[in-house]
């Protein structure tokens, strides 16, 4: 089994992520509460949340169900409003950075329009901000080829397997420049061989471009693969109970999660899991 | 029990033109015959015809031209009685369209009702040489809905009316008669029997039956003397059996009173001079008769003469 | 109840709309009358009147507006007119009265139900046949379709008088056109709704080995109890204009459908009106019956959650 | 024994579409033409018997045989009549009330409000007997086809508006954020998201719509028409007791019917082949 | 961490469960065969299939997306049918033995019928079988104790959290006396707290009755930590690409999953799944 160590010897080009991710703080969260007012009473969803993510940062959430991973997520792309305290993206407010195509957004499923083309999908956003025929075109050639899905842009996405589909998903998020990549548990409805198979693809991805990536996942070693920081969540009211940033480095084969500072961190992430999590499942 | 039972089918809905056989109803007249009748009432989607040849009804009211042409289709009815003896049918105008005689019609609209009921109307324009299929020359028809607004609407330059129920209604909606001119089928010689009583030719071979009309007859006819010598009374009596509700009083006692003037000349035997003038006006027709040959056992008097003595 | 603001918000549009509307509709009329009553009017005769819309000669005699709202044969009467003659009948009557539209309610209520009875039954059994079995999915199913594009009011009166000549009269005829009208919804309804079963509940009954009266019982029936109501919805109105259509050919007596009919004939309108919108109250009565009784079974069977 | 023989004919038809239908073949389009088209025939072959065994009067019921000879000989009269009432009544109400209660939905769907107040309210008019408003349209707009499309343009209103309603409410809580996380705005979204998530559901309206208005314009010919349509013909040949014109009326009412929702069908397939109910 | 003999020593009656295992064989499948017949051409869904499963064994299914565990499983409760080969279930076919009630069969997903409660869905199979209304209340009560689900019978299952409903759909697999449990992805998709916490209560299921278990997962830990035996197929045409006996004790705490041993499984059954994977996701 390779050591940490000896990973990090074959990491050939550390410096370039690790000055992207010292960068300055893209999103800051400050004291975000939000409840939700439901038939059947208030759901404080979100309590007192402080959270700030750098610039290239690849953050993931994760915590037990209900503990409102999806709703911070939605409050960062101003899908939804906190009730109180402050959030701030490239120090504007979420609505406005929307506006201003801040966000690439992927969600937990797929969620590709049924009538349109694996092109004509990943097009959407683009004919919506306006893009040329041309510059069109060229782009959802360019992302295709990122996600390994070149040939099938005249597909419908019935017509592809799950995996793909989740890739198109993601495809349509990088079609535009998003500054900021969201994604609530992307992976989450695929077998174990090809979620490895997209993790890889998806730190390829991160290492060439230089987006700042917010993750949810349930998995623990997923998280861990991934993240340069993993933020652990509990319910009830939801909120932060950790926030562990990853010794990793950078270039991580998927060897090292048999290493055993993989395994150091997973074993963290699963007692703040178990700590946070009350045993009514 | 089979030898008592009646059941007559009208063409219409309830109201005086059929006073005398509610009269006999409510004053006992068939009851003293010994009959026990059932009344039917009609509506816009009733055969006549039709419900008799389903064995619906023993008798039916229809229009002589109607029930001429259901023989030749092949349905043998028989005309047992004729309580009216004068036709109420005509054509009322706008005055100021300038329609003054039958030749004026040419390049008009015209209302007809059809269901049956557009054969004197055809007869009559097809004697006239004027043709029905719109154009300069010819009328242009349209199908008559159930109400005098193609009229009032000016959508029509005339429409049919009966002297008893439509004419009236025109009045009724504020026009003074000096604004309309009326064309009588009576009077253009156009006439055909109206409201006659039928039935189905096999049966008149059963004695039973027979002797069942007879009685239906003779109460009848008492009926409708009795209505036109009372016509409020009558009138108060088609009220007392309209189920709508809707049908008001002073409508019903002009409808008998105008009825009245139609039945009066009857004594229920049919006049055979009118069934021919009847016959005469619809094999006139033209390239399209409404039959194409002299009906054979279309009337009887059988009924009649054993009723009436 | 959240419902109510809206819903008298569209309904005030739309008393407002017809309001405009009535001057225009019965100017023509009304200045014949008014001329007659020798009232001005401009231009002065029916013919030039001819010439002009309803609108147009509306603004030319201004003074004649207020009596096309109280014109006794109106082309469109005004709302209070239709109100004024829906209070005379329905509350200012006795129920027994032939006057009283609660009683010709009552005549057109009867033969619905039973017809809704029968179409509904009809038209579970079908779906049953039809998802049940290959053959009667893949015969019955077309013509079920093509026995809708039939006119129906050309078919009464031989259905009428084909029952008639069997000895039947007087509710069943009406209830069998209203049960033609109602038994398609129900059918489309049932056969998507026992059909709706996903593959996985199929299934878990297969490894119970259960039968298919259980499966039916136990899965189906329950699985389309919201398809089940959306249909009955649809066919308890479908059923009641079928019993109004039904009331022409059956003689029009009585009845929502006779009053609209002899209305139009005896010259007042009102009283069709009257008919028309007491008919639509009704089949708004039973649809709204229906969601009731919809929203309790559902409620029970938990399928109500959201 | 006719009787008996009608039965035998039935039971051979059915026969034969269970064979069919349990056959190695039976998702063949011909083969899913051929089991209606049999058990139609047997209908009419019984039909036929029946009427011909025991003899029944043709002002009752007339045989197929019949009918079908009036069919051939009155072609020019029934495409004269097909023509004014499908052609001018039922396709130009059709398609006024098709845009009518499509725009009313679009409008309603702007706000919880508007949807709250229009839909009773349209249900409350769907429930307007045609016995009732019939009269009335012929009053106001004429005998002629005008009114006839109104009355279809009324009947067809509802369904069309309440399906299309429903189908642009029928977006998921994703598709629309998605659209969100993009800034687009009303426009993009109905045209991009929402009116082609509503497809299935405005042709299944459009499906319901297309036999009501065959029936409106039809039985509207009923309270005043002029000299042409397949009402005035329905119901004159009725009068007349020509009751094979009635049915050979009621047949092409029938095909044109079936033919019209077939075509809905068929645009429907193209449109949204994207549906999971099309595929 | 403990190893695997340290855990061996906590184990108190490994002869009982032992016993069971070495019983004779329930299901025996030979060289089964099954084409699906679809509109795109005929998919051979398995191929040369040959198993043999023990009585009281619990063996796990794992591979690749479409490889044919579902339809294997379904197989075994005679919902599909083999177009070749043999396939016996305690000597009689699997048709016969449905008819004996053979099978307790839990879905991917829980599949409770939402216009029953909780108690009705667990009746269901016992209003079906014939089990009279007494005998109905015991057996309700006794299942939904087994799976910490009492005072839930009066609740609907949209009032459930998704693991509830699990629970309940298990319940109810386990309300008659099935000797053969087939559950096909239970725990797909919840998250991994809770589903260490149902595995660990399906193992203790398990070693109190005597049952057969058959279990499908994508998760590798997942197969490793309950099965006496995991099979891992790989697709086009699905067929048996490798039979792991576990040797880990019978007695498995959560911490096993860091034990060497149990990550020397892992890793047989990561590289026999990524050798049947093909890279087209
Ligand atoms: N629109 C809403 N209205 C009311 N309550 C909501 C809404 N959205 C979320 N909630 C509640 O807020 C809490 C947090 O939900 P959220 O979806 O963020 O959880 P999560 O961490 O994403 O869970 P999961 O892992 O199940 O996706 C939950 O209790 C949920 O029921
Ligand atoms: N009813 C069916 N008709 C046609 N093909 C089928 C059917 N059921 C399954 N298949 C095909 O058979 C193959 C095996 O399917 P199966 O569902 O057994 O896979 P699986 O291993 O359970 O996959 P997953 O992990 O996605 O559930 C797949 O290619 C699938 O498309
Ligand atoms: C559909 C239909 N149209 C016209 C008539 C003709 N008709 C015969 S008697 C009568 C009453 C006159 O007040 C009328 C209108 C009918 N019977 N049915
Ligand atoms: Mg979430
Ligand atoms: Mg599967």
């Amino acid at each position: 089994m390779p050591t940490v160590a000896e990973l990090a010897a074959k990491q050939l080009t550390p410096g370039s992520r690790a000055a992207a991710a010292s960068g300055a703080t893209v999103i800051t969260a400050r004291n975000l509460d939000l409840t939700f007012q439901t038939n059947d009473g208030p759901i404080h969803a979100l309590k007192n949340v402080d959270l700030d993510i750098g610039k290239g940062e690849f953050v993931s959430f994760i915590g037990p169900s209900g503990c409102g991973k999806t709703t911070f997520l939605r409050c960062i792309a101003g899908l939804e409003t906190p009730t109180a305290g402050d959030i701030s993206v490239n120090g504007m407010t979420p609505d406005e950075a929307r506006r201003a195509r801040a966000y690439g957004y992927v969600f937990q499923a797929a969620g590709l329009y049924p009538w349109r083309t694996i092109g004509g999908n990943i097009r959407l956003p683009l004919e919506i901000m306006g893009f040329d025929k041309a510059e069109q075109a060229k782009r959802i050639e360019r992302v295709l080829d990122l996600v390994d899905l070149n040939g099938f842009d005249r597909k419908f996405p019935w017509q592809l397997s799950g995996g793909m589909q989740q890739r198109a998903s993601i495809a349509r998020a990088l079609a535009f420049d998003a500054d900021i990549l969201l994604m609530d548990e992307p992976f989450g409805a695929l077998d174990e061989i090809v979620r490895d198979h997209l993790n890889e693809q998806l730190l390829k991805l991160w290492a060439r471009t230089e987006k700042t990536i917010g993750f949810v996942t349930h998995s623990i070693p997923e998280a861990v693969y991934l993240s340069t920081k993993i933020v652990v969540m509990s319910p009830r009211p939801g909120r932060i109970s950790d926030v562990i940033d990853s010794p990793l480095p950078r270039e991580r084969p998927l060897e090292i999660r048999d290493s055993p500072e993989f395994i150091e961190i997973a074993h963290r992430v699963r007692d703040g899991l178990r700590a946070g999590h009350s045993d009514d499942v | 029990d089979e030898a008592n039972e009646v059941t007559l089918q009208l063409q219409w809905v309830t109201q005086a033109q059929f006073a005398g056989y509610y009269v006999a109803l409510d004053k006992g007249f068939y009851e003293a015959e010994g009959l026990d009748v059932t009344v039917l009432a009609g509506g816009p989607d009733i055969a006549p015809p039709q419900v008799l040849a389903g064995g619906g009804a023993d008798a039916m009211l229809n229009w002589m031209p109607s029930a001429l042409a259901a023989r030749e289709k092949g349905l043998p009815v028989v005309n047992i009685a004729q309580p009216y003896k004068t036709s109420g049918l005509m054509l009322t105008c706008w005055k100021d369209t300038g329609i003054t005689s039958v030749e004026d019609f040419k390049g008009r609209t015209i209302g007809v009702w059809f269901f049956g009921n557009e054969y004197p109307f055809l007869s009559w324009m097809s004697q006239e040489g004027i043709s029905t299929d719109g154009g300069e020359d010819g009328v242009t028809v349209l199908k008559q809905g159930f109400n005098v607004d193609p009229l009032l609407n000016r959508e029509a330059d005339c429409i049919s009316t009966m002297t008893y129920n439509e004419y009236g209604q025109v009045l009724d909606a504020g026009v003074n008669p000096e604004e309309l001119i009326t064309f009588k089928y009576e009077e253009q010689g156009v006439a055909t029997l109206e409201d006659g009583i039928y039935v189905l030719e096999d049966n008149l071979d059963d004695p039973v039956f027979v002797d069942k009309m007879v009685r239906f007859v003779r109460a009848s006819m008492e009926g409708w003397k009795y209505a036109e010598a009372n016509p409020e009374e009558a009138a108060n009596i088609v009220l007392d059996n309209d189920e709508t509700g809707a049908q008001n009083e002073a409508a019903q006692v002009r409808m008998m009173t105008e009825v009245g003037k139609l039945t009066a000349g009857s004594n229920g035997a049919l006049d055979v001079a009118d069934y021919e003038r009847t016959v005469a006006t619809l094999l006139a027709g033209g390239s399209d008769p409404v039959i194409s040959m002299e009906p054979e056992g279309a009337w009887t008097h059988a009924i009649t003469d054993a009723a009436l003595n | 109840m959240k419902s109510i603001l809206p819903v008298l918000t569209v309904i005030s549009a739309i008393l407002l709309f017809w309001v405009v509307c009535v001057p225009p509709m019965n100017m023509h009329l009304v200045a014949d009358q008014a001329q007659r009553d020798d009232l001005v009017v401009t231009p002065d005769t029916p013919a030039a009147r001819q010439e002009f819309s309803g609108a147009g000669l509306a603004l030319r005699n201004a003074h004649l507006i207020p009596l096309t709202y109280t014109f006794v044969r109106p082309r469109l009467p005004s709302p209070h007119q239709v109100a004024g003659e829906m209070y005379r009948t329905i509350i200012g009557q006795k129920i027994t009265s032939k006057r009283s539209l609660v009683y010709h309610g009552w005549v057109t209520l009867a033969p619905t139900l039973l017809g809704f009875l029968i179409g509904t039954s009809l038209g579970i059994l079908l779906a049953v046949g039809i998802v049940y079995s290959r053959v009667m999915d893949k015969s019955v199913m077309p013509w079920a379709i093509v026995s809708q594009t039939i006119p129906i009011l050309a078919l009464a009166p031989m259905i009428i008088v084909v029952l008639g000549s069997m000895g039947i009269q007087g509710l069943f005829p009406k209830s069998i056109i209203a049960a033609y009208l109602s038994f398609f919804p129900v059918v489309v309804g049932m056969v998507k709704g026992l059909r709706s079963p996903d593959a996985m509940q199929l299934d878990l009954l297969r490894t119970y080995n259960a039968s298919k009266s259980q499966g039916f019982w136990a899965l189906r029936l329950p699985a389309s109890a919201p398809y089940l109501f959306a249909s009955l919805k649809i066919g308890i109105s479908a059923s009641l204009v079928g019993t109004i259509v039904a009331e022409l050919p059956t003689g029009a007596k009585a009845g929502f459908g006779a009053r609209m009919l002899v209305g139009d004939q005896y010259g007042q309108p009102l009283v069709s009106w009257a008919a028309l919108f007491a008919a639509a109250l009704t089949a708004a009565a039973l649809v709204g019956l229906f969601s009731v009784i919809e929203r309790i079974t559902l409620k029970r069977m938990g399928m109500a959650a959201t | 024994m006719i009787i008996l023989y009608a039965i035998a004919i039935w039971a051979a038809g059915w026969w034969l579409n269970v064979k069919l239908a349990k056959g190695a073949q039976s998702d063949h389009p011909i083969v899913k033409i051929l089991i209606p088209a049999i058990f139609g025939i047997t209908v009419i072959l019984v039909w036929e018997l029946l009427v011909r065994g025991f003899d029944v009067n043709p002002v009752i019921l007339p045989a197929p045989s019949s009918i079908g000879a009036r069919l051939l000989v009155e072609g020019p009269r029934l495409w004269a009549d097909f023509h004014q009432t499908i052609i001018k009544g039922a396709m130009t109400g059709y398609v006024i009330g098709g845009i009518a209660a499509f725009g009313v939905a679009v409008l309603a769907d702007r706000s919880d409000f508007l949807t709250r107040g229009i839909l009773p309210v349209g249900g409350f008019m769907a429930a307007l007997p045609i016995v009732g408003t019939a009269p009335i349209f012929v009053k106001w707009l004429g005998s002629d086809w005008e009114s006839k499309a109104a009355v279809v343009a009324v009947m067809v209103f509802f369904p069309i508006l309440v399906n299309t309603v429903a189908g642009l409410k029928d977006t998921s809580a994703m598709q629309r954020d998605l659209m969100r996380t993009y800034g687009a705005g009303y426009w993009p979204t109905l045209f991009k998201l929402r009116l082609p998530a509503a497809m299935p559901f405005i042709f299944n309206g459009l499906k319901i719509a297309t036999t009501l208005a065959l029936i409106g314009a039809i039985v509207a010919e009923f309270f005043g028409s002029p000299t042409v349509g397949m009402g005035f013909r329905i119901s004159t040949s009725f009068g007349q007791l020509a009751l094979d014109m009635v049915w050979a009326e009621i047949v092409v009412a029938a095909l044109a019917g079936s033919a019209f929702y077939g075509a809905m069908t068929l645009i429907e397939k193209r449109m949204t082949f994207w549906h999971p109910s099309q595929r």
